[in-house]
């Protein structure tokens, strides 16, 4: 009969609901407590500096400022007695940055990332330019890799030609796995500067040093990733970089 | 029925009438006069081996030397593709409404009308839909189109 | 234990307070007066705790069958949200459009809360927990239930919006439709009690459990079904909440309300819904009959809860009807079934067959 | 006295809960009773082809993710295609598994949140939910893939722009099994409610003419009963190499179009399971052809056009051998739904309208631009 089959189908969709009333919410509440994010997440953009002179990596090449799609970063430098490029100003407007990462992407000297870090509101749209000083304090606990040391381990020029890119495939360096852990584990760890008031810390597990993973998609991780997903390779690969988290989280 | 027995078949229908180009890359590119469309178009649609029901696109170009109308027909049973271009000189932006051979010419064909200043002619109900009921500011995609608050990215 | 369930008793209460007003010297019209207004203003008092709890635990019902948390800021899982949000609404700006209808606008809200709280002079809360017995208590509450129905015409002419017209129509058309069915249902039971008063019903339901109207089988279940679904029509409860339909006229009648005055509307619908739960447990469930062990407004309030919840179930399972499906429905088979049924019982009445 | 009734014109949107953006309808209506209906657009122009024009081709991509939000991926697919056909450009093998891969996920997404707003707008709020619940394990899929978890800008002109991250395939492949799990809630809750039959079935119909006339595509059209999918009929990317079916549906109402989503999530399932076994055979780990990033190919034009999850995304690229493209032409599904709109709403009433604009499945910005 067609009215107890509709009663009975009610009857479903009601104990449908019914079974989800006694399970557990799936949600977080957010500003206490955070879902993890990714390591590749693209966040603010930040400004990366020396891990050892602690200043900024940029060479004011320009790269990001011609990748930019929006043309939210303006990037200003003069030239010193040698002509050597000297970064005066790096603006960065957030009102118009689309969070694509092409400027990390273009960028041969680490100077710049997107950080896991997405907290950045504040009252006035003025607030929201960023120059270079604002850029670099907010990017001081931004772990990353050093593209910069490939290029001087190879026999180059100490500091190539910022003016023209070279396609990326000139970048890659021979490097096997050995090398790039050692290079991770030499890492140091970045320095926990006072947090910004507006860039609440990340939380500990999130300090990842950089593995091959957190470097944009070109050409020089293809070469190190292992190819076959499964295989026992990878997950020591992987097991590696946890244990490495760990250390770093429990320090 | 491949792309190349395509190309063969559409030229030997309309013989000179089409010009085939060959700066189409992928599927068929042909070329056809402004006058001659509707017709090219109906006997695309009706032909029983191509049968071009179905429209998939349509719109307008600025080369800077002068207006292109690019139709992209698709058949839906014979799964065919083929690209149509009709070339129309800056002083003569007009061309004719292919609303009756395939009605989802219609928005298609406003919006031609309202960002290139294309006249189609033969168009029901030629009004603004995406720029503002009351914008004067000319045709925005044209290339030489400028506004006092059109910000161009800058060259770097 | 009896005498715990006993010593919780609100009750006596009542007749202290009524010794006590007498104690003062009044005169007769007087004393009854003062008597119910304080006795009303108390369940005033109450109703607006209960609306506003209901609004908290609505919400967490909805949150949790959706897998989220709801309200957690405010105390233990956000018990005094809803609080908050009143004391908000309370102060926000009270939008006036420019071309509404005056006295119509301004009233309608008040027409509304008030109408959603006359309910509750006949209801029997627990054993003597009653404001006015009257002797046509469900007739009353029919009746009062009814004035729902102007104010949200009101609402919907008075704030001269399309969108709150249309909600005011719908909700005119839909409530005085479902009115019947609801009626009837009623009358079921009634027919056994052959008394319109509530208290009245609900002693007719004493003794064991069997004896509520819900377990008469065949006619009380189908009785309690019709009732229920009628019931949450005049609620305006998904899946009848076609005047406000929010993904169809925005929110409908209310749509030009805001501050107080929406809070108004929105603090009548849930006490409409308890209303139903209300009547249902009265009618049907034994009203606060119940076990020894706890006393009887506790049985009342914890079977309505129940009730509510089931209401709530509903909401936030079920797509919503469409107007003209609603209106078949209701006359095409709500009314069909509801006579039949009650054609039934009388006949069980007469032959007897009842207990 | 004879009674005077008048039709009256009421406003539907932009600002409407129930128009998915900013539409807006301009509706007749006799009582509640649809007479007329005439979309109208535009409230979300941001002239994305005008936009593309101005920027180098690796830059038109975060812009084309702009286009279709929900399915940014198809979007960036469909950009990189269209380069691809006019640099002929070859795409790795490992790549294009990606992104057969990402797109699939992406649809899947796009289908649950379509779950969602349809029983949304037909009064079932819990659904809405549920279907983001299982959209947000794909959509961790994306942000541990390539970063960000609505404009991925992931598909590149030649390739991807990341190599998926070791412990992907597994979590993919218990999202699949999760999702395929959940059909059940999903179905259980509004496929036979007799209230959700009531409301849909022979709701705004359209006939399998109109909607080729009309240039409707996809899940529409297919629920119109017209088997045509690009996957299959002009396959791109690797999709001739999956073993997969193209549900049709035969009424083409308003339940048809609902209940033609979710077979295409059981499909979709399919594939991106048989990609992820097909991943694993790849010996090959480039995942990007060899491209400058002055890319500037060869003078030409080429229209590209995938299927999406609102219907075929086409792309028309104009070259002049620069390193800007001259012209882009986007053509998404929901402009040509939309435009089909007046078709399915003889005589319905304002409910009906609401359910039919949902299982349209229009999103604005696409229709704009």
């Amino acid at each position: 009969m067609g009215v107890i089959k509709d009663l009975k189908n009610l009857i479903a969709g009601l104990g449908i609901t019914g079974k989800h009333l006694g399970t557990h919410a799936i949600t977080v509440q957010y500003p206490e407590q955070r879902d993890k994010i990714p390591e590749r997440s693209r966040g603010i953009v930040v400004l990366l500096s020396d891990k050892e002179t602690g200043e900024l990596n940029c060479t004011a090449c320009q790269l990001c400022m011609r990748a930019c799609p929006t043309g939210a970063i303006v990037v200003e430098f003069e030239r010193d007695e040698n002509k050597r490029k000297v970064l005066t100003n790096f603006t960065l407007d957030n009102t118009i940055c689309c969070f694509c990462g092409l400027c990390e992407e273009s960028c041969n000297f680490s100077a710049l990332k997107l950080a896991q870090k997405y907290e950045f509101s504040t009252i006035g749209k003025e607030e929201l330019v960023w120059d270079m000083h604002k850029l670099q304090e907010v990017g001081r606990d931004v772990p990353y890799e050093d593209k910069r040391k490939k290029k001087k381990a190879a026999p180059k020029k100490p500091t190539p030609k910022p003016t023209e890119k070279k396609p990326e495939e000139e970048k890659k360096p021979q490097q096997t796995k050995e090398e790039v852990e050692a290079q991770a584990e030499k890492k140091a760890k970045p320095v926990d500067k006072p947090v910004d008031k507006m860039e609440p810390k990340p939380e500990p597990e999130k300090e990842k040093p950089a593995t091959e993973d957190n470097q944009p998609g070109e050409k020089p991780k293809a070469g190190e990733e292992p190819t076959e997903q499964t295989g026992g390779k990878t997950e020591q690969a992987g097991d590696d970089s946890k244990d490495d988290t760990k250390k770093e989280g429990s320090d | 029925m491949t792309r190349d027995e395509l190309k063969d078949a559409i030229s030997n229908k309309f013989k000179d009438r089409v010009t085939h180009l060959e700066a189409g890359k992928y599927d068929p590119l042909f070329e056809v006069k402004a006058d001659d469309l509707v017709d090219i178009c109906q006997q695309l649609k009706d032909d029983p081996e191509l049968s071009f029901d179905y429209l998939a696109n349509l719109g307008g170009v600025d080369t800077t030397e002068h207006f292109e109308v690019v139709y992209n027909l698709a058949s839906v049973h014979k799964k065919l593709r083929v690209d149509l271009k009709v070339i129309l000189p800056y002083d003569q932006a007009e061309i004719d409404s292919v609303i009756e051979i395939w009605p989802a010419a219609n928005w298609y064909e406003r919006e031609m009308w309202e960002l290139y200043g294309i006249n189609v002619r033969n168009h029901p109900n030629l009004s603004r839909f995406l720029l503002p009921d009351d914008w004067d500011q000319g045709f925005p995609m044209r290339k030489d189109w400028d506004a006092p608050d059109f910000i161009r990215m800058p060259e770097r | 234990m009896n005498g715990f369930s006993e010593f919780l008793e609100l009750h006596p209460l009542f007749s202290w307070l009524y010794e006590l007003l007498k104690s003062t010297g009044l005169q007769d019209p007087w004393l009854r007066v003062t008597h119910y207004s304080i006795l009303g203003s108390m369940m005033f008092g109450v109703l607006s705790l209960i609306a506003l709890f209901l609004v908290w635990w609505e919400r967490k019902i909805a949150a949790h069958i959706q897998q989220r948390f709801g309200p957690m800021r405010h105390g233990w899982h956000g018990w005094y949200q809803t609080i908050m949000d009143a004391i908000k609404l309370l102060q926000k700006e009270d939008v006036k459009i420019a071309l509404r209808d005056k006295p119509v606008f301004f009233w309608a809200p008040i027409v509304c809360f008030v109408a959603a709280f006359c309910v509750y002079v006949v209801m029997p809360f627990g054993e003597g927990l009653i404001v006015a017995d009257l002797n046509i208590g469900i007739l009353y509450v029919l009746a009062i239930t009814t004035w729902t129905v102007i104010s949200l015409l009101m609402a919907g002419w008075g704030s001269n919006n399309k969108y709150a017209l249309l909600g005011g129509m719908r909700s005119a058309a839909q409530i005085v439709s479902y009115e019947v069915p609801m009626a009837v249902s009623i009358l079921t039971p009634i027919l056994f009690v052959g008394s319109l008063s509530m208290n009245d019903i609900v002693l007719s339901q004493t003794g064991p459990i069997y004896n509520w109207f819900v377990f008469r089988l065949p006619f009380g279940p189908i009785a309690f079904l019709t009732f229920i679904i009628a019931g949450t029509a005049e609620a305006n409860r998904t899946p009848f909440d076609i005047p406000e339909a929010e993904q169809e006229l925005v929110s409908g009648y209310n749509v030009e309300y805001s501050g107080m005055k929406f809070a108004m509307f929105f603090l009548a619908e849930f006490v409409n819904m308890f209303t139903i739960a209300a009547v249902a447990v009265t009618v049907f469930f034994g009203g606060w009959n119940g076990f020894q062990f706890l006393p009887s407004w506790l049985w009342f309030l914890g079977k309505t809860l129940l009730i509510v919840l089931l209401l709530m179930l509903f909401r936030w399972t079920y797509p919503r009807l469409r107007v003209d499906q609603l209106m078949m429905f209701a006359w095409k088979f709500l009314v069909p079934v509801t006579f039949v049924n009650l054609i039934i019982a009388g006949l069980f009445k007469h032959l007897g067959w009842y207990w | 006295m004879a009674l005077r009734t008048e039709e009256f014109v009421v406003n539907m949107g932009p600002h409407h809960p129930s128009t998915h953006g900013v539409c807006r309808l301009v509706l007749t209506l006799d009582g509640e009773r649809v007479k007329k209906v005439e979309p109208v657009i535009g409230y979300l122009h941001r002239s994305i082809e005008k936009i593309c024009e101005n920027r180098t081709y690796p830059q038109c991509i975060p812009m084309f993710d702009r286009i279709e939000y929900v399915t940014s991926m198809s979007c960036n697919q469909v950009f990189a295609m269209a380069a691809e056909r006019l640099a002929e450009i070859e795409v790795p093998e490992r790549a294009e598994y990606l992104r057969v891969i990402m797109l699939e996920l992406n649809r899947i997404a796009s289908h649950l949140l379509f779950y969602g707003v349809t029983a949304m707008d037909i009064g079932a709020y819990t659904p809405f939910l549920y279907g983001l619940r299982e959209r947000e394990l794909i959509i961790d899929l994306f942000e541990m893939t390539c970063g960000q978890r609505l404009t991925y800008n992931y598909i590149r002109i030649g390739g991807v722009s990341h190599d998926i991250p070791p412990e992907f395939v597994p979590k993919c492949r218990e999202a699949m099994r999760i999702i395929g799990q959940k059909m059940a809630d999903y179905e259980g809750l509004l496929n036979e409610n007799p209230i959700w039959l009531a409301r849909t079935k022979d709701i705004g119909i359209l006939r399998a003419e109109d909607a080729i006339a009309w240039g409707v595509s996809g899940p529409v059209l297919r629920a119109s009963g017209v088997k045509h999918d690009l996957r299959k009929d002009d396959p791109y990317s690797i999709y001739d190499r999956f073993d997969f079916e193209i549900p049709v549906q035969k009424n083409g109402d308003t339940f048809d179009r609902y209940i033609q989503r979710l077979d295409e999530i059981r499909e979709s399932i399919k594939i991106v399971n048989q990609a992820l076994n097909g991943l694993e055979g790849v010996e090959d780990d480039k995942i990007k052809a060899k491209v400058s990033p002055n890319f500037k190919p060869p003078a030409g034009e080429a229209y590209a056009r995938i299927e999406n999850s609102r219907g075929e995304l086409g792309t028309y690229l104009i070259s002049d051998g620069t390193k800007k493209p001259l012209r882009v032409k986007t053509r998404g599904g929901s402009y040509n739904q939309l435009q089909a709109l007046p078709l399915m709403c003889h005589d319905v009433l304002v409910a009906d309208l609401v359910a039919i604009f949902a299982t349209l499945d229009v999103i604005m910005p696409e229709v704009d631009r």
